[in-house]
C-alpha cells in the first residue's frame, strides 16, 4: 500500500545549524494495517505524517502509494487524486475546524471539491450514514459550531470525512492527546472497527500504551532515527536498543510500580547498535527477529550479528 | 553574533543606496524632460536662466546613457556635492543642510527621548489607577489624534500672541548672534519651548496608551501570575512587567522615528524655527528640486542612523533576541 | 463574521470607547452629507460683507481675509479630508493586505523578497517619500493625493498582516483544507482572511485617521490640492496670512478641531474594537 | 495532620451566573503523604490547587475553611495570605515552563524575589545551590536565562525554587502533562524525593494521568463535576475501586497489558454536567450504570475501608 524508502527532511535554522528533522527513514503499511510511529516531542513523528499528506516537502527520499512516487508529482489534478486515496486527521480538533463556519463546511467541501456532479440529497445520505457509522447522531451535529461540541465528537467527524472519501490510507496524528480518558477510548475502538474494514493507518503518537493497545506494528523513533520497529508484541516484549528500552521504563502503568520493574535481560546488540546521540550519517536497518529491526551502525562492516 | 549585525549593516545600506536612487529615479519618472520641468519652474524666478540651463545640462549630464547620468549623480554625492540652490542662489544646498541639521536635531532629539520616558511612565502609571485609567486615557486618544501643526498654533497663538509669554518664531531672537554666551542659550531655549511642547505632547498620548496596553499583557503573563503565586509584593511583579514591556516599546521607537519627522517639519514651519523642515517647505514653495532632494537624503540618513543604532542597541537590552539569534 | 454567541454583541453595545468613537463619526458623515445643503457659499466665492469677520449671523462661522465664507469651506474641506482618508485607508489597506497574505500564506524566497522591500520601505520615514512624490507631480488633485498617500503608508500593515497570516497558516484547518484540495487563493480568501476580519477593519481605520494627518501634513507644507479645498488647506491660507499674529482664530480653531476630533473618534472606534476583541485590555 | 479542608467551595463569577467549579470539598492530607488528585477536565482539580495559594477574580471562595498546621487560612484576604505563601504552602504551576522572567538570570530571579520577601539572599544562597545539585542541575545554571534551558531543566529549576522555603505544603498542578514520557518520570520521582527529603511535608499532586499517581501517590482522591467521587489509598483506588465513576475511569485507561484483540475498553458514555445550575444530588446520576431514585439526593461519605470514602448510594459496594 504504503512504501517510504530513505524520507530524510533538513531544516536550516539558521545557515550553521541544520536540523535534521527525519534521517533516513523507511517503512511500509500494508492493507488493513496500523503502523504506529512512537516516539517523544522533536522525534520526527508528526514530520513524517505530514510529508505522507503532501503538507511538507521531504528533503530526500521517496514515498511510494500504490508503485507511484508522490514526491515527484506536480499537478494539482494528481494531489487531488492522491488525497482522494489518503487522508489525515490532526490533533487539536478545535483548531482543526474553522471557528467562524458551523462543522458541516467540511463535508460541503468535500461535496465540491470531490464530488461536484453528485445530487446534494444523495450526498446528504452518505453524509448521515458516515456520521451514523462513526457513532454520531447527524441531529446533534449538523449545524453546530466546533465550540459547542466536544473533542471526541470533532474527532469522529474527521474520520467520518475519510470514510466518505473512501480513503484506503489515513494519517491520524496525535489524535486523541487532547481528548479526555473516557471519551478517548471510544475514538481508539472507533479506529480498531475500521482496520477490520480494511481501512488502514498510520497512527503518531507519544504514548506507548495506546501505540500497544490499537497497532499491529511499531515503530519508535529517536531524533529522527528510527531506533527500532516490528510486530508490537515483540518490540515491546522484548525491545533491544537503549532508547525503547528507557522508553518502555519511563511509561507510567496501572499494574506495576516503577522501582518493581522485572529487571530486562542485557540487549544482545549491544555494540552495533545506531546511537542517535553521537553517531553521525545515517543507520541502516537490521533485521534481528522475525519482524523484529533495530538500527544499527553502517560503518562496522562484517560485523555479524 | 557578528553574522546578524552585518546582515544589518547590509539591511540599511542596502535601504539608504534605494533610498538615494528613489530620489534619483522620481524626476525622471515624471512625464516629460526633467530639465526642461525644472527650466519652466525655474522661468518664473527672473534668473538668467541661459547660464542656469547650460550648468543644469552639464550638472546632469543629460546627453550621456542614464545609468552613466546615474554614476554622475553617485559620485556628486559621495563628494557631498547635492547640487546648487536655487532660491539661496550662491550657497549650495550642502552648506544650507548642514546648517539647518543642528536646529532640527536640538528640537527633536530632546522631545522624542523625554515623550518617551515620560509616556511610559504614565501609561504605567494608567495601568495600575483605574482612576487615572478611566479619566486621562481618553486625553491621551485626542492628543495622538492632534495634527503637530494644529497644537503648534494652538500654542503659538495662545501662548505666544495672546499671551506674549513665548516668541513664536525663529530659533533665537534676530538682533543676537549664535554665541556661547548664557544668555544667548537662554533666549535660545526661550525659543525652543513651544516648538518642542508640540512636538512633546503629541508623541506622549502614543506612548502613554501603548505603555497601558502592553503592561496589561505582561501583568496578566504566566511569570506574573507565578511571582504573585509566591507572594511577591506588587512592587516587584509591577517592575518585572514594566522592564518587559518596555523592551518591544523600543522597537517601537526606532518606527516612531520616521513618523516624528511629519511632525518636525511641520512644527518648524509654523514657528519658523530654521530646521531641516523649514528649508524643505520654503524650497517646495520655491521648486528648488535640490534642496528638497538634500533636505530629503538628510531626515534619511539620521532616521536610517537612529534605527541602526537602536536595531544593534536592542540586541545587548532584550536576551531573547539575543539567544535566538546565536542559536541554542 | 458571524457573531457566535452574543457575549461580542454585549460587550460592544457596552464598551465606552466604541460608543463615543462612532458618535464623533456618525456626526462627522452627517456633516458631510447634510452640510452641503446649509452651505450658502462655494469655498471660494466672494461671500461675507467685509473681510476676517469673526463669527456672525450670515457668516456663521466667520470669513477670510479674502471674504471667502468659512462654514462652506469648512463643509467642502471636511468633504474632502473624509474622502482622501477613506481612499488612502483603502489603498493602503488593500497593498498592505495583499502582500502580507501572499508573503505571508507562500513563504520561502518571495516572503523574503517581499519583507525584505516593505522593511526598506518601512524605515524610510513615508513623509519623505509622500513630499518628493508629490512635489515632482504637476498636477494634484484628492485623488492622487489619496494614491500616494496609501501607496507609502502600507509597510507597516504589510508586517503585521504577514505574522498573522503565519499564525493561522499553523492551524489544522489550514491543513484540513489543503487535504481536500482546495486551491491556495481560495485557502487564503475562505479559511484565513474571514479569521483577520475583526483586525483588517481595525487597520483600515487606524490606516483612515494616519491617511488624514499626512494629507493635513501635506497641504499645510503647500503640497495640498492644487484646486478644491481641504482642512489641511484652510489653515495653510491661515498661517499665510498670519491669523496667529493677528489673532483670526475662527480662522484656524474650527478646521484643526474637526480634524483632531475626526482622527481621534477613528482612534477611539479601533481601541473599542480591539477591547471588545481581547477582552484583557477591557478597563479593569 | 498536616492539611485539613472542609466544605471548601470556591466559584467563577460570570455573566450568566457563577459556575459552581468546586463545591464543597472535604479531604485532609497527611504528614509526608503524598495525595494525588485526578479526575477529568472541568472536574475542579486545577481551581482546587489555583484557589488554595491565590483567589483572584473573577474566582470567588464560596464557603468552607482549610488548616494548615492547624492554623486556618485567611483565604479570601489576598495581603494576608502572603505571609503563608511560599513560607507554608508552594505551587509548582501548571504554565511552570514559562513562570519565571524571561529576561532576567536565574540567579538574579530569585535574589529578587528573596529581597521582595524580605529574607536574607546570603542565608538562602548556599541551599539553593545545593538543592540545584540534588535536582541534578549544573551550578552555572544561575547565569543563564530560563530561554537557555530545556524544558525538563526549566521544570527542575521551578520545583527548586518554589521549594526554597521549605512549605509544608506542596501544591502540584498538572507538572507533568506538559512533559515527554522520560522527563516525566524524572519530575515525578523528584517530587517523592522532595518528600522522602522532608523538603516538603505534604503534597497535592494534581493530574488527569491516573498512571502517574498510581506510581507516586500514598492515596488518590477523584473529583467528578467539581465534588469528590472517592478518596482512599492508591492501591484500593485502582484496583478495587467503589464508585461506579472511578471503575469506569480506570476501566476507560488502555495500559501495556491489553490489546484491542484481547480487551476492548469500555468508555463512559455521556458528558460531564455543565456547573452553572449543577443536577441535584449526584452529579454522576446521568451517567451512572447503576442509577436508583435515591441518587437525586446528596450522597453522604461512607466509610468502606480504612481511610477508603466513597460518595454513593450504592448498597453493594
Amino acid at each position: 500500500m504504503l512504501q517510504v524508502e530513505g524520507l530524510s527532511k533538513t531544516y536550516n535554522k539558521s545557515s550553521r545549524a541544520r536540523v535534521r528533522a527525519v534521517n533516513n527513514v523507511s517503512f511500509s503499511v500494508e492493507k488493513g494495517q496500523i503502523v504506529s510511529l512512537i516516539g517523544e516531542s522533536g522525534s520526527g513523528k508528526s514530520t513524517i505524517g505530514n510529508m505522507v499528506l503532501q503538507l511538507t516537502k521531504p528533503s530526500s527520499g521517496r514515498i511510494l502509494f500504490g508503485n507511484q512516487d508522490i514526491t515527484r508529482q506536480r499537478s494539482r489534478s494528481s494531489l487531488k487524486e492522491y488525497y482522494r486515496k489518503v487522508q489525515g486527521v490532526f490533533q487539536d480538533p478545535f483548531s482543526t475546524f474553522n471557528p467562524i463556519f458551523r462543522v458541516d463546511r467540511v463535508f460541503a467541501i468535500l461535496h465540491r471539491e470531490f464530488f461536484p456532479n453528485e445530487a446534494a440529497e444523495a450526498w446528504q445520505q452518505r453524509v448521515e450514514a458516515a456520521l451514523l457509522s462513526v457513532g454520531l447522531t447527524p441531529a446533534a451535529v449538523c449545524g453546530a459550531y466546533c465550540h459547542q461540541l466536544s473533542g471526541g465528537q470533532l474527532q469522529r467527524i474527521l474520520i467520518a470525512r475519510a470514510l466518505l472519501l473512501e480513503a484506503e490510507l489515513l494519517v491520524a496524528d496525535e489524535i486523541i492527546s487532547m481528548l479526555d480518558a473516557s471519551t478517548r477510548i471510544d475514538v481508539l475502538n472507533l479506529l480498531g472497527e475500521m482496520r477490520e474494514r480494511g481501512l488502514s493507518m498510520m497512527f503518531v503518537t507519544h504514548d506507548l500504551s495506546l501505540g500497544y493497545y490499537i497497532s499491529d506494528r511499531v515503530i519508535i523513533l529517536y531524533k529522527g532515527v528510527m531506533v527500532e520497529s516490528g510486530n508490537t508484541q515483540t518490540v515491546f516484549s522484548d525491545p533491544q536498543h537503549p532508547y525503547s528500552r528507557s522508553l518502555l521504563e519511563a511509561v507510567p502503568r496501572l499494574d506495576v510500580r516503577w522501582d518493581e520493574l522485572p529487571p530486562r535481560p542485557a540487549s544482545r546488540h549491544e555494540a552495533a547498535m545506531f546511537n542517535p546521540d553521537c553517531d553521525k550519517g545515517s543507520p541502516r536497518m537490521e533485521q534481528i527477529g522475525e519482524d523484529h529491526w533495530i538500527a544499527v551502525r553502517d560503518c562496522l562492516p562484517g560485523t555479524e550479528l | 553574533m557578528k553574522k546578524y549585525i552585518s546582515r544589518k549593516i547590509f539591511m540599511y545600506l542596502l535601504t539608504f543606496f534605494v533610498a538615494i536612487s528613489i530620489n534619483w529615479l522620481i524626476p525622471r519618472m515624471m512625464p516629460g524632460d526633467p530639465i526642461l520641468n525644472l527650466i519652466s519652474k525655474l522661468s518664473r524666478q527672473a534668473t538668467n536662466n541661459a547660464r542656469l540651463y547650460a550648468e543644469l545640462n552639464q550638472k546632469f549630464g543629460m546627453d550621456k546613457p542614464l545609468f552613466s547620468q546615474y554614476l554622475l549623480y553617485l559620485k556628486n554625492l559621495t563628494q557631498g556635492d547635492l547640487g546648487q540652490s536655487i532660491i539661496f542662489y550662491p550657497k549650495t544646498v550642502a552648506a544650507i543642510v548642514s546648517k539647518a541639521l543642528p536646529y532640527s536635531l536640538t528640537l527633536t532629539i530632546p522631545a522624542i527621548l523625554l515623550s518617551f520616558l515620560v509616556g511610559n511612565y504614565l501609561g504605567a502609571l494608567a495601568a495600575r489607577k483605574k482612576m487615572l485609567d478611566n479619566t486621562v486615557l481618553p486625553f491621551w486618544y485626542v492628543l495622538t489624534a492632534t495634527p503637530y501643526l494644529w497644537l503648534s498654533m494652538l500654542l503659538a497663538w495662545l501662548l505666544g500672541s495672546k499671551l506674549n509669554l513665548f516668541p513664536i518664531s525663529g530659533a533665537y531672537s534676530f538682533s543676537r548672534l549664535p554665541s556661547a554666551t548664557l544668555s544667548f542659550v537662554l533666549d535660545y531655549l526661550h525659543h525652543w519651548v513651544l516648538p518642542f511642547a508640540s512636538i512633546f505632547f503629541v508623541q506622549l498620548g502614543g506612548w502613554a496608551i501603548g505603555m497601558r496596553n502592553l503592561i496589561i499583557y505582561e501583568l496578566d503573563a504566566d511569570y506574573s501570575k507565578y511571582l504573585r503565586a509566591l507572594g511577591a509584593p506588587d512592587k516587584l511583579v509591577r517592575r518585572y512587567a514594566y522592564r518587559n514591556a518596555r523592551l518591544p516599546q523600543i522597537t517601537g521607537l526606532a518606527v516612531q522615528l520616521g513618523v516624528v519627522v511629519v511632525g518636525a517639519i511641520t512644527t518648524e514651519v509654523v514657528f519658523g524655527y530654521p530646521g531641516i523642515g523649514l528649508i524643505l517647505a520654503q524650497a517646495i514653495l520655491g521648486q528648488d528640486y535640490f534642496v528638497v532632494q538634500g533636505a530629503f537624503l538628510m531626515v534619511v540618513l539620521c532616521v536610517l542612523g537612529a534605527n541602526f543604532f537602536i536595531d544593534i542597541a536592542y540586541i545587548f537590552i532584550d536576551p531573547r533576541v539575543r539567544h535566538s539569534m546565536i542559536g541554542d | 463574521m458571524r457573531l457566535k454567541d452574543n457575549d461580542i454583541l454585549h460587550y460592544a453595545l457596552r464598551n465606552r470607547k466604541l460608543r463615543i468613537g462612532l458618535a464623533i463619526i456618525a456626526f462627522f458623515m452627517l456633516v458631510m452629507l447634510a452640510g452641503p445643503l446649509f452651505a450658502r457659499w462655494e469655498a471660494r466665492e466672494r461671500a461675507g460683507l467685509y473681510p476676517s469677520a469673526p463669527p456672525n449671523s450670515t457668516n456663521w462661522m466667520g470669513t477670510t481675509k479674502m471674504k471667502e465664507d468659512i462654514f462652506s469651506q469648512f463643509i467642502f474641506g471636511t468633504q474632502s479630508t473624509f474622502l482622501i482618508g477613506f481612499l488612502a485607508g483603502c489603498i493602503g489597506t488593500t497593498i498592505g493586505l495583499s502582500i502580507g497574505f501572499f508573503a505571508g500564506y507562500v513563504g520561502g524566497w518571495f516572503d523574503e523578497l517581499l519583507m525584505m522591500l516593505t522593511n526598506i520601505l518601512l524605515v524610510i520615514p513615508s513623509i519623505a517619500l509622500l513630499i518628493i512624490l508629490a512635489a515632482y507631480l504637476p498636477y494634484r488633485g484628492v485623488q492622487i493625493q489619496s494614491v500616494i498617500i496609501g501607496c507609502t503608508a502600507w509597510p507597516w500593515v504589510a508586517r503585521a498582516v504577514r505574522s498573522q497570516t503565519l499564525s493561522l497558516k499553523q492551524r489544522g484547518f489550514v491543513s484540513l483544507a489543503r487535504i481536500s484540495g482546495v486551491s491556495p487563493l481560495r485557502i487564503i480568501f475562505e479559511d484565513i482572511a474571514p479569521n483577520m476580519l475583526s483586525y483588517v477593519v481595525m487597520v483600515f481605520i487606524l490606516q483612515f485617521g494616519g491617511a488624514i494627518l499626512y494629507a493635513v501634513a501635506l497641504d499645510f507644507i503647500g503640497l495640498g490640492p492644487t484646486r478644491g479645498i481641504s482642512l489641511g488647506l484652510m489653515m495653510q491660507e491661515a498661517f499665510q496670512n498670519n491669523a496667529l499674529q493677528v489673532g483670526y482664530w475662527w480662522w484656524f480653531i474650527p478646521s484643526g478641531l474637526s480634524i483632531t476630533l475626526i482622527v481621534s473618534g477613528l482612534f477611539f472606534l479601533n481601541t473599542g474594537l480591539d477591547e471588545v476583541f481581547n477582552p484583557k485590555l477591557r478597563d479593569q | 495532620m498536616s492539611v485539613e479542608v472542609e466544605n471548601l467551595k470556591f466559584y467563577y463569577r460570570t455573566r450568566k451566573g457563577s459556575v459552581k467549579a468546586l463545591d464543597d470539598v472535604s479531604f485532609s492530607i497527611a504528614d509526608g503523604e503524598i495525595l494525588g488528585i485526578a479526575g477529568e477536565s472541568g472536574c475542579g482539580k486545577s481551581t482546587l490547587s489555583n484557589g488554595l495559594i491565590h483567589v483572584c477574580p473573577p474566582m470567588e471562595l464560596a464557603g468552607g475553611s482549610v488548616r494548615l498546621d492547624g492554623k486556618n487560612l485567611p483565604l479570601d484576604k489576598p495581603d494576608e495570605m502572603n505571609t503563608y505563601r511560599f513560607r507554608n504552602l508552594s505551587i509548582i504551576p501548571q504554565y511552570a515552563l514559562n513562570a519565571m522572567n524571561p529576561t532576567v538570570k536565574i540567579g538574579r530571579y530569585v535574589q529578587d524575589l528573596m529581597q521582595s520577601r524580605g529574607i536574607d539572599y546570603s542565608a538562602i544562597e548556599k541551599l539553593f545551590a545545593d538543592r540545584l545539585r540534588f535536582v541534578r542541575l549544573p551550578e552555572g545554571i544561575q547565569k543563564r536565562y530560563p530561554i537557555e534551558l530545556s524544558g525538563g531543566m526549566k521544570q527542575r529549576v521551578v520545583m527548586v525554587i518554589s521549594t526554597l522555603l521549605n512549605p509544608s505544603l506542596l501544591l502540584c498542578d498538572e507538572i507533568t502533562s506538559a512533559l515527554d514520557v522520560s522527563t516525566q518520570k524524572v519530575v515525578s520521582a523528584l517530587v517523592a524525593a522532595f518528600r522522602d527529603e522532608k523538603i516538603v511535608k505534604s503534597v497535592s499532586f494534581v493530574t488527569h494521568d491516573v498512571p502517574v499517581l498510581y506510581q507516586i501517590a500514598d492515596r488518590i482522591l477523584i473529583m467528578y463535576a467539581g465534588q469528590v467521587a472517592e478518596a482512599g489509598p492508591t492501591e484500593e483506588i485502582i484496583h478495587a475501586a467503589k464508585h461506579p465513576y472511578t471503575q469506569a475511569l480506570v476501566a476507560a485507561m488502555p495500559e501495556m497489558a491489553s490489546t484491542y484483540r484481547q480487551k476492548k475498553h469500555a468508555s463512559i458514555p455521556g458528558k460531564p454536567p455543565a456547573l452553572l445550575d449543577p443536577p441535584e444530588g449526584c452529579r454522576f446520576k446521568e451517567r451512572c450504570p447503576y442509577r436508583m431514585p435515591c441518587c437525586d439526593e446528596r450522597p453522604q461519605k461512607r466509610l468502606v475501608g480504612n481511610g477508603h470514602e466513597v460518595y454513593c448510594w450504592k448498597e453493594d459496594l
